[in-house]
Parts: C-alpha cells; structure tokens; sequence
C-alpha cells in the first residue's frame, strides 16, 4: 500500500486519520483491532479536566437532520484516575497518544499540561471549544486564547495542538493567536452550537453541540480559512464521514483528518477511510501521502 | 468483547398486523440474523446495535430476543424511519451489527419466583431471559405482557413453549395496562414471600417508574431494562447516562441496560 | 380556523409565516394561488441591489446532507426595472409585501430605501447578511451594522426589518445593535458559510451559504439567542420544513416564521405549515396566536 | 401556467436493465404518472420536478417523455439516491410533481431535415418532441442515439413506431459514440443544404459541447438540452444559470431547457 505517514507537530503517525477527543475510547479501539483493520494514525482520548466530572443530566444526545446535537458536559474520571486507570491501556495499543484536556482558566491547563509531563504521550490537544459546559466558550475569545497556549506552552514540551471553536466570526484570527503563542497545530473544528425544543410544550430538549454530515461543508469551509491563515499543521474535521469527505479536508489545506460522529454510525468507519485514502493516492498515480502533499502544494 | 460484523438476513417475520392507518409497515416484526460471531457470546438481556440510514447518524440498538449459537433473533416495532426500513428486510440482505453490549441479567442466589412484566414491545427484551432463566433456576417464573390493543400482540406463543405462566392483556379490548397486571400478580396468594420475588420490567418509562414504586412499596427487588439514545453503545461517549438516587451517574450501555430500579432516579 | 393574525413592526400579517427572501417569487405565488391553498402572512423579494446583478458563475447551487449551498450573488435586475417591471405584481397579490434591499455602503442602502418611499410596500428588509458577494459580510461587524441601520432609519419611516448573519460569534450584540438604531424587526438567520470541494482535482466547487434542516438546530439557538437579547419582534428562520419547526421557533421566541429551502422542496410547504400551527393551537385549546404568545410570556 | 399537483403511478417499466455491479436496481426506467393537470398543459421539451427524499433538499427534475393528456411517462436512468427510490414506485403510489416547467421546443419555420442526436439517457428528452415534431411538419426525421453498453440501450421501439428514421450505436460493442453518429450522418449525401437543418442534441455536457463545435463550424442550426441543479425549477431563486458568449445570463427553468448551441459560452 501507498506510503501513508505523516509527520505532524512532531508526532510521527501510520496515517494521516485520527479520530474525534470524545468520540473513540479503548473500547472502540479494542474492536477494530479485533476486526484486524486499519488503526488511525493516533490515539485522541475523551477531554481531561482537573476534577472528575459528572457530566450534565439526560438526555445529552439528540439526533438532528443528518446531525447530532450532543450535550455531554465533559463527564470523566478527572485527571488522577484517568492517569491511575486509563492512560497506560491507551499508550499499550502501540499507537502515539495525544491526550486532550480541558480546563476553565490559564492556571487548569497548566496543571494538566504538567501532570501528563512525565508520561509517554506523544502531544496534548488543548480543548478550548468545549459549548456545554456553561458560560462562553473559550475560544471564542482571542485574549484568553493567547492566555491559556502561552501558558500551557511554558509547562510543557510536548507538542500542543490547539481545537478550535467554528462559532467564532473570524476563526483565522484565533488561529494565528494560537500559532502566535506557540501551538504546534491546530485542530479544527469543535461542535456548532445548536437546540432543539418540543414543540408541544416549548421546553428547550437539549442545547449543545452540532456534530456529523450536517455540519461538514460549514466546517470544510472553517478548516479552509485557517489553513489559510497559519503555518503550522492543521487536523481538520467536522462530519467526515467517507474517504471522499476526507479528500476534501486534505485538499483544503489539513494535514490529517479527524473523525467523530461518524464512529458511532460505524465503528470500523475510520479503517474504511485509510483504506479509501490510499486507493485513492494509488489510483491518481501518488507514491505516499508525503507526494501528494508536495504537488498540492506546488499547485497553488 | 464486542465485536463489529456483517449479519445476513435469513428470515423477516411480521409478527403483529400493526394499524393500517400508521403505515404499510406498522407492526411488531422479528428478524433472524445470522452472525456466529455474536451469537456465540451473547448473554441474556444484552443487545446489538444496527447501522442506520443517512440522515440518521446513530445506530438502532435491540435486545436480542433468542439465539440457537449461530443466528440471532431481534424483535422490533416499527417506530421510525429505521425500524420501517428494517421492517422491509429481505433474505440475504447485509446488515452491519455491533454487539453484544451491555451487562447479561442475573438472578438473586435466593429467588424463589421470578415475574417479568412487559408493556408494549418492551416484552421483546425477554425472550432470551426468560428461556436461560428457565434453564438456570427452578424458580416459578411468571410472564406477563401488556399491550396497547390486539394488533401489537406478539411473542406468546414462544413463551408459552418455554413452560412459563404467561398472563396478557390488551389496554383496548380487556382494559387492563400492563401495571394492572403487576397489581393483580401481586394478589395471588401463592406467590412467595415478597423478599423472594425478583422482578424484571421492560416498557415505556411511566409504567415502569409506576411498577418500580409498587415494587419499591412492597419490598420486592425491580429490575428495570433503561432505553437511552446510543451514541457509541461502547462506554464511550457517555451520551446514554442514567441518574441515580445515590446522584452518581450511569451509562445504559455500559451499566445497563438492566438496573435496580430502586436506585435509579426516576424524575432524573 | 383559529386566528393567527400577527402584527409585526407594524406590519399586520394574516398568519406567521412568510417566504424567505430569495427563495419565493411571482410564479410560487401563482402556483399556491392556483391550488388554492393558504398564502403567507406577507410576501418578501428577493434582495434587491441599486444596479442590475447578473450574479456570480455556475454552479450556483450544490446540495449536501440535508441542506443545500448556493452561491447566487444577488442576480436581479436592479432596483429601476424592479420598480418598474415586479413590483406591481408582487403588490396585487393583495398580501403585505416586504421588500428586500442588499448594497454595500451606508449610501447605498439610503438609496435604495428613498426609491422605495412612494411605493405602497409594508417594510423593507435589510439584507446585511448575504455571504455571496465577496469581502466580509457587512452584518458581522457591528459598527457598519448600526451605520446602515441608523443611516437607513433616518431615509424612511417605513418599518425596518434588519437580517442578521449567524457567521458570528455574539449575534445578539449584532442584533442588539439594530434595536439601538431603530430597527423595527429582526429576521434571522440567513446562511452559514459553507464550501464544498472535488476530492478529485481539489478545486473549490462552491462556496457559499449552507440552508435547509441541516442548520435547523443551530438557527433555532442563534434566533434563540436574539429573542433574548431584543424587545422588538423577531423572525426566525433556518432549516425551517415543518410546522413542528415553525412551533420550536415560535417556542424560542419568534413572533413569525420564514420559510428557504423547503419550498423547492415542496412549492406548497408554506401552506402545510400555516395549516399545521392552526391545527396544533386548536388542539391545545389556544383560541388564536396571540392567545398562545401570551401564555408563553407568562410561563417565562 | 405551472401547478403543483399530485399525480399517482400506474406503471413503472423497467426498460434496461443496467449493470448488476451497479446496485440491483441499475438500468433504465419508463414511469406512467396520472396527472391530468400537467398532461394537460405539458409541450414539448418541457419538463416537471418530482419530490426528492428527506437527505436531498431539491426537487429531481424530469423531460416529459410523452403523454396522453392524462398520464405522462418520465423515462429516467437510476444515479443516485432519488432515481434509485423512483425505481422502486408501485402502481398506486402518490408522488409530488410540478410543473409543467420550462419552454416548449420550436421549429425553425424553413427546416428540411431535423435531427435528434441522444447520448445515453439523453434520448429520454426526445420521446415527446419528436413525436410532436413528426405530426408538426414534413420534413426529415432522423433521431440518432449513442449508448455506453448494450445494458443501457432503450426506446427504439418507440421511435420505431413514430415512424421517423432512425440510427443507433453503443461505444463498448460497436465502437462508436454519439458524437461518431453525428459525423456520419452530416456525411450523408441526401441531407439538405447544412442552411435547412436544425439539430438537437441532449447528453453529456462534454458530447454536446463537441456537437455544438461541429455543428458551428458547418453551420447547421444547434440546439441543446441543458442540465443545471434545480432549486424552484421557476426562475425564482437564480439557481440554474448558464453564461452567453454575450456575457449575458440565462436560466435552465426559465430560458432553457433548450439554448441555441452557439450563444452558449461552453467554458462558462
Ligand atoms: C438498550 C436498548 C434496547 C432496545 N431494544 C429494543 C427491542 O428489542 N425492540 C424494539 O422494538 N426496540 C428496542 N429499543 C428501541 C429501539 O432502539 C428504537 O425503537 C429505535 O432506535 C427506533 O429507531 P427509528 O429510526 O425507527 O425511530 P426514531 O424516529 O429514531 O425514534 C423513534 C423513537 O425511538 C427512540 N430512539 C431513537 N433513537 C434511539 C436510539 N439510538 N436509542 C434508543 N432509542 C432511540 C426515540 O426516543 C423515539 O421516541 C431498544 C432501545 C435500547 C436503548
Ligand atoms: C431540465 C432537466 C431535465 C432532465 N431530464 C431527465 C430525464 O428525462 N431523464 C433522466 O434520467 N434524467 C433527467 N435529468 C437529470 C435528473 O434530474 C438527475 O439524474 C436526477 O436529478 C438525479 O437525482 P438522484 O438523486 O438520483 O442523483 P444525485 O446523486 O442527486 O445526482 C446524480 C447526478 O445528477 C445530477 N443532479 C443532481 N441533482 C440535480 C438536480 N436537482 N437537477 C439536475 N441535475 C441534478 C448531479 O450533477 C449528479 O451528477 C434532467 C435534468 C434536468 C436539469
Ligand atoms: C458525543 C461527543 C462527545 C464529544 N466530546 C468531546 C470532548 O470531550 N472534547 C473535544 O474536544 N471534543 C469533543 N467532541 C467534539 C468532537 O471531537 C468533534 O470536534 C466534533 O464532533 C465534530 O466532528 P464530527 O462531526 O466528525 O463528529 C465530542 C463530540 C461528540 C459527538
Ligand atoms: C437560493 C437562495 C437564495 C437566497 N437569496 C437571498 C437573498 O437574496 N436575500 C436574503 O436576504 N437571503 C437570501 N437567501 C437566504 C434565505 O432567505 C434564508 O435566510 C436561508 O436560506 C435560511 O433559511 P432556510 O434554511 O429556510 O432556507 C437565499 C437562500 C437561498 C437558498
Ligand atoms: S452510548 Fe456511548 S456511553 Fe453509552
Ligand atoms: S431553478 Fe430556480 S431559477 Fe432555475
């Protein structure tokens, strides 16, 4: 098969599809090797906090028109457990591990960046983009932004990739304050903040955030302004679900792609995605994902 | 383990007419699907989930009803666009399946009689613990279905192979919900003592929050079967969470979906 | 049939339900007319601009899951042969018409509204939201929102309806900005950006504004978001193919609902959804529309 | 006068049966809908939109292939999602049409021979204007269709029938396109002055753009039947344009479908 690897932020991966912080946990990855498929080019735990967190009451998912709206509240065992209990399972598949983490202010990422100094993770996602957890989101705001990865840069130095919220005016300019302060790569994007509501009694159902095909030309199109606006790598994502959606990502400017919603559909999904990427490089005359990179790039 | 797999179709059954008026399809139909691999580690009360269509982004969970270790049986009411699309299943079609998942059913050491009660299609989630249960104790086990009207009646037959006492009724032609049967069990005078009595409930919400509190009342152990959206059905995404008295939280797919319905909150 | 008179910004409607600009014209009219099946509150035109657009190349329209990207670019035949040619059809449907009007400038707008002074039209609808005319889109900065609005308050005293764009991060200050200057009514939400490119070659095939259910959820949370941040009354819009739909709007807030994508899907929809609400307040003992808003502000 | 309506199948014919490595419902299609309103109004040339499925957003634009003022026949090739789903229409069946939309065809008043040249399921526009065409006038017929395989080859009987001269060819077994048929047939000897022929051409964009170019270069009066994503299908929403040489703009429902080949700006 074609040559897939990709070398992003420092993190050396088999293939340029990883999927979705939230979306994929031991359980998932258990059974795609069980169907001895494909693995993605990196592991991305669930959203780390400080404290272990309940999460928010029922329901939290809501399927919309070809979406989901999910209201999950960032529900986990909190960061000492999940390195007593979880985070050796997840580095024994063999595969580089990014560990996502989510705080409240500059002085929690710190800490979390600190915590997970000492293991053999390969880089940190910086969740700021979080829409239900209360309050506004993070990474709407361009300051604290700039706060929290120059803080988080000083603590650690394992690459940092930065998620960004697409609920934003100009994502491009959040972007380059987090390439500005020091991000290894941007990942892009978070949920849409969305609703829905019974019509018969008026009582909000759930409010919280838009994932899945529904979303995937709004993100295309936000994956594409910042891979326009910064230099470092971009993983891009949102409603992925194919092969051909992850093209589109790539050509866009991504160096790797990120899938979600779509695992739930399919838990072999991101096998199948591999393998439709590299038939694809194979058909249209590429050696590596690497020389298609490089003509993409001379194109322009 | 969980395992994801390709499922062939060997037979769609329509085992109840259903209303005209709710559709061509409308109805209660089973599905026979063959899939060793799931088949052979398959435990009572666990369930499967079913890739869906486009719009819908999430698989369909069902419980599965029987298995003879090779195919697997699931029973389903058409509700929505993907049972109806399932409902048209023909043989030899294709169905990708993730499963089992879920915690098996167990029985209290010191049941003396066991009662499942089902409301609606929710008697569906029993086939398959019904017949291990039969196997595994020598306990007096009771069925008992409510339905909404006769054109939803299914599954009695089968569990009147099984060799268990089977009560029914519909809510339009006798009058009586699946909760006035509970109510009317509990007057035999035959039955054990209440601490002895283990109860399983599947149905809509209401009725089973109705039966965990007579249950609750009476001292009777209740076990409910809890419906969740799926999100991953994995233990993943924690979309299917349930709330307990205690104010811990719990995941249907993960902890379920059978739970001591005393320690679920029901107004969660 | 109950009453579901309206009175919106002065503008007294039949019914809550109104066709979204650039999705309706004299012929839909004609043909609702000819099934003889109930018409919308009033009638909205598309935008029109000061000269005559021929619009942006084809393709212009590109469907997605659940939703559709068009990329038009205000193609009309200016506001003169407006004026002169489709107004006087558009007025002797004998409904309220509300006109659109789209320009780039503070000037422009002013303009076009002085054209419309003498004509016998019920409001004008400020389109500062279109995405598909290149640059920014005027209505994501909130100055030039409050410039146009303002300018445009002081050219006529016809009601002003302002249409906001959901491509930004806080659209109730962008809508309170409105209110301040005068507005009379919020419509919102025009389309999301969205793109769509060919896995193949990796040209840009459209890139546009996303409608239709897909954005459903996420319109009902940003119309959610200004029925809060508002006092005068809001239209709320997106995804909207249902009277189910139109009653989550109407339970955030909206005083009325507007109606895109769905009527290509379904020319009659507009009628189905007008009959639907009228259906549903019956049935929950609602004598009129009034009746049920008034309930629903004493329940907040 | 355009009206939405709703029209009920009588019967779907499958009339090519396509190839099996492309789903079991590939091939070609003839559906008969009752719908007096449209078969009342409908010319030839003109099209109706029909009711897409709840993930497509937009209406699927057919030709009318022919009618009897009651019923029209749509002829369609299955492409995807909604083709796929006509396919499966059982008599009975209630679908959403409008129309009739679009201008009808015209003759040039001096034409002595007049040529419809089909590629692939382009034929399928050609069923009601040149049955019309043969009643309308007296001159020379000839309709010319290229298909990819045997599999997807339909409607010559029907032409057949219409009495007009008719050539056919298929690329994989005899090598030769539509865009071949059309060289051989300007070689014909008998054919009037280049002046004293109108063609028409509906296919693949890129085929059309050839004719087009041959067709400039003899002179010979070109007309094409364009194909642009509908949204209103009634000039309503600017959609479905398609650039002039002019510069100017045109629109698909509202112009077209049928453009004068030579003012077209084929790299538009
Ligand atoms: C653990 C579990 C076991 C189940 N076992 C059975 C069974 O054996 N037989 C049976 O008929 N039904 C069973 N169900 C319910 C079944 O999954 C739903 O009826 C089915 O998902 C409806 O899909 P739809 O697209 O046809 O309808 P939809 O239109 O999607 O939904 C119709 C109804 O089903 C509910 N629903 C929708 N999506 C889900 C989801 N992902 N998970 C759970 N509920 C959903 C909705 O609340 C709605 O009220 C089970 C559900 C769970 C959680
Ligand atoms: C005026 C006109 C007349 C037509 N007449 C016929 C006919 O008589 N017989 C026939 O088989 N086909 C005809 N077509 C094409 C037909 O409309 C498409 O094949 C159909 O819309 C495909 O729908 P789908 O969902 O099955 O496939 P999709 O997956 O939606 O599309 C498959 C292909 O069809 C094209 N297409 C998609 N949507 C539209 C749309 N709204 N309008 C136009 N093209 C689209 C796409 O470019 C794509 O290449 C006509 C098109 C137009 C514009
Ligand atoms: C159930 C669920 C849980 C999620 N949890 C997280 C999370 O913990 N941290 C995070 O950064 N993103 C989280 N996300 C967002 C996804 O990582 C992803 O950005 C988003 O869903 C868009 O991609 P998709 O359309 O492929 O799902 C979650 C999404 C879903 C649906
Ligand atoms: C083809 C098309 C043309 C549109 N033209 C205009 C326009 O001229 N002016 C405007 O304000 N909005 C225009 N819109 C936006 C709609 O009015 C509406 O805000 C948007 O489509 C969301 O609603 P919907 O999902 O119901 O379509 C257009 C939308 C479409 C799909
Ligand atoms: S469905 Fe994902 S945790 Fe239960
Ligand atoms: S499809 Fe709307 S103008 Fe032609």
């Amino acid at each position: 098969m074609v040559d897939l690897t990709v070398g992003l932020a420092g993190i050396r991966m088999d293939n340029p599809v990883v999927p979705a912080s939230g979306t994929w946990g031991i359980e998932s990855q258990k059974i795609l090797l069980e169907a001895g498929r494909f693995r993605p080019g990196a592991l991305v735990t669930k959203s780390v906090t400080i404290e272990p967190r309940p999460g928010n009451p029922p329901p939290r998912l809501r399927e919309t028109a070809s979406g989901l709206i999910n209201w999950i509240g960032l529900a986990g065992p909190g960061i000492d457990r999940f390195l007593a209990d979880e985070l050796s399972v997840w580095l024994s598949f063999g595969q580089p591990v990014i560990v996502s983490i989510a705080g409240k202010t500059p002085q929690e990422y710190v800490h979390l960046a600190q915590c997970l100094g000492d293991t053999r993770i390969s880089g940190i996602e910086l969740n700021i983009s979080c829409p239900n957890v209360g309050g506004t989101i993070i990474g709407t705001d361009p300051q604290l932004t700039a706060e929290i990865v120059r803080a988080t840069r000083l603590a650690t130095g394992l690459p940092l990739i930065v998620k960004l919220t697409p609920n934003v005016t100009d994502i491009a300019a959040i972007a380059k304050a987090a390439e500005r302060e020091g991000a290894n790569a941007i990942v892009a994007v978070n949920t849409f903040t969305a609703m829905r509501i019974n019509p018969n009694t008026g009582q909000v159902i759930i409010s919280g955030g838009l994932s899945g095909p529904a979303i995937m030309p709004q993100a295309l199109r936000k994956v594409w302004e910042v891979c326009r606006a910064v230099k470092i790598p971009v993983i891009g994502m949102g409603g992925i679900a194919s092969a051909s959606d992850a093209l589109e990502f790539l050509w866009a400017g991504a160096s790797a792609v990120a899938v979600g919603t779509a695992n739930f559909g399919n838990p072999l999904v991101m096998a199948e995605i591999i393998e439709g990427i590299a038939g694809w490089l194979e058909q249209n005359g590429f050696g590596s994902l690497e020389e298609f990179r490089q003509k993409k790039a001379e194109c322009r | 383990m969980i395992v994801a797999t390709t499922a062939t179709v060997q037979e769609l059954i329509r085992l109840a007419p259903g209303r005209t008026d709710k559709g061509v399809n409308d109805g209660i139909y089973a599905a026979d699907l063959l899939c060793p691999g799931i088949a052979k580690l398959v435990r009572p009360g666990q369930f499967v989930t079913v890739a869906a269509s486009q719009t819908s982004v999430l698989r369909r969970p069902f419980t599965v009803y029987s298995t003879d270790g090779q195919t697997i049986r699931l029973v389903f009411r058409t509700v929505g666009p993907n049972t109806e699309r399932y409902a048209r299943w023909k043989e030899g079609v294709e169905v990708s399946l993730l499963g089992p998942c879920g915690q098996a059913m167990a029985i209290k050491p010191d049941a003396e009689c066991l009662i499942f009660l089902g409301g609606g299609c929710g008697l569906a989630s029993f086939g398959y613990p019904v017949a291990w249960a039969k196997k595994q104790t020598q306990a007096r086990i009771i069925v008992a279905a409510g339905f909404r009207d006769n054109r939803y009646v299914f599954g009695l037959e089968d569990f009147r192979k099984l060799g268990v006492e089977l009560k029914f009724a519909t809510q339009q032609e006798a009058g009586k919900t699946a909760v006035d049967l509970c109510r009317e069990i509990f007057r035999d005078e035959s039955l054990p003592d209440w601490s002895k009595i283990q109860l399983f409930t599947c149905g809509p919400k209401p009725m089973m929050a109705e039966v965990a509190g007579i249950c609750r009342a009476a001292g009777i152990d209740c076990s409910v079967f809890l419906e969740e959206v799926m999100g991953c059905a994995l233990g993943v995404c924690k979309g299917c969470v349930v709330k307990m008295t205690s104010g811990e939280t719990r995941y249907v797919c993960e902890d379920g979906p059978i739970f001591d319905a005393s320690e679920v909150d029901w107004n969660g």
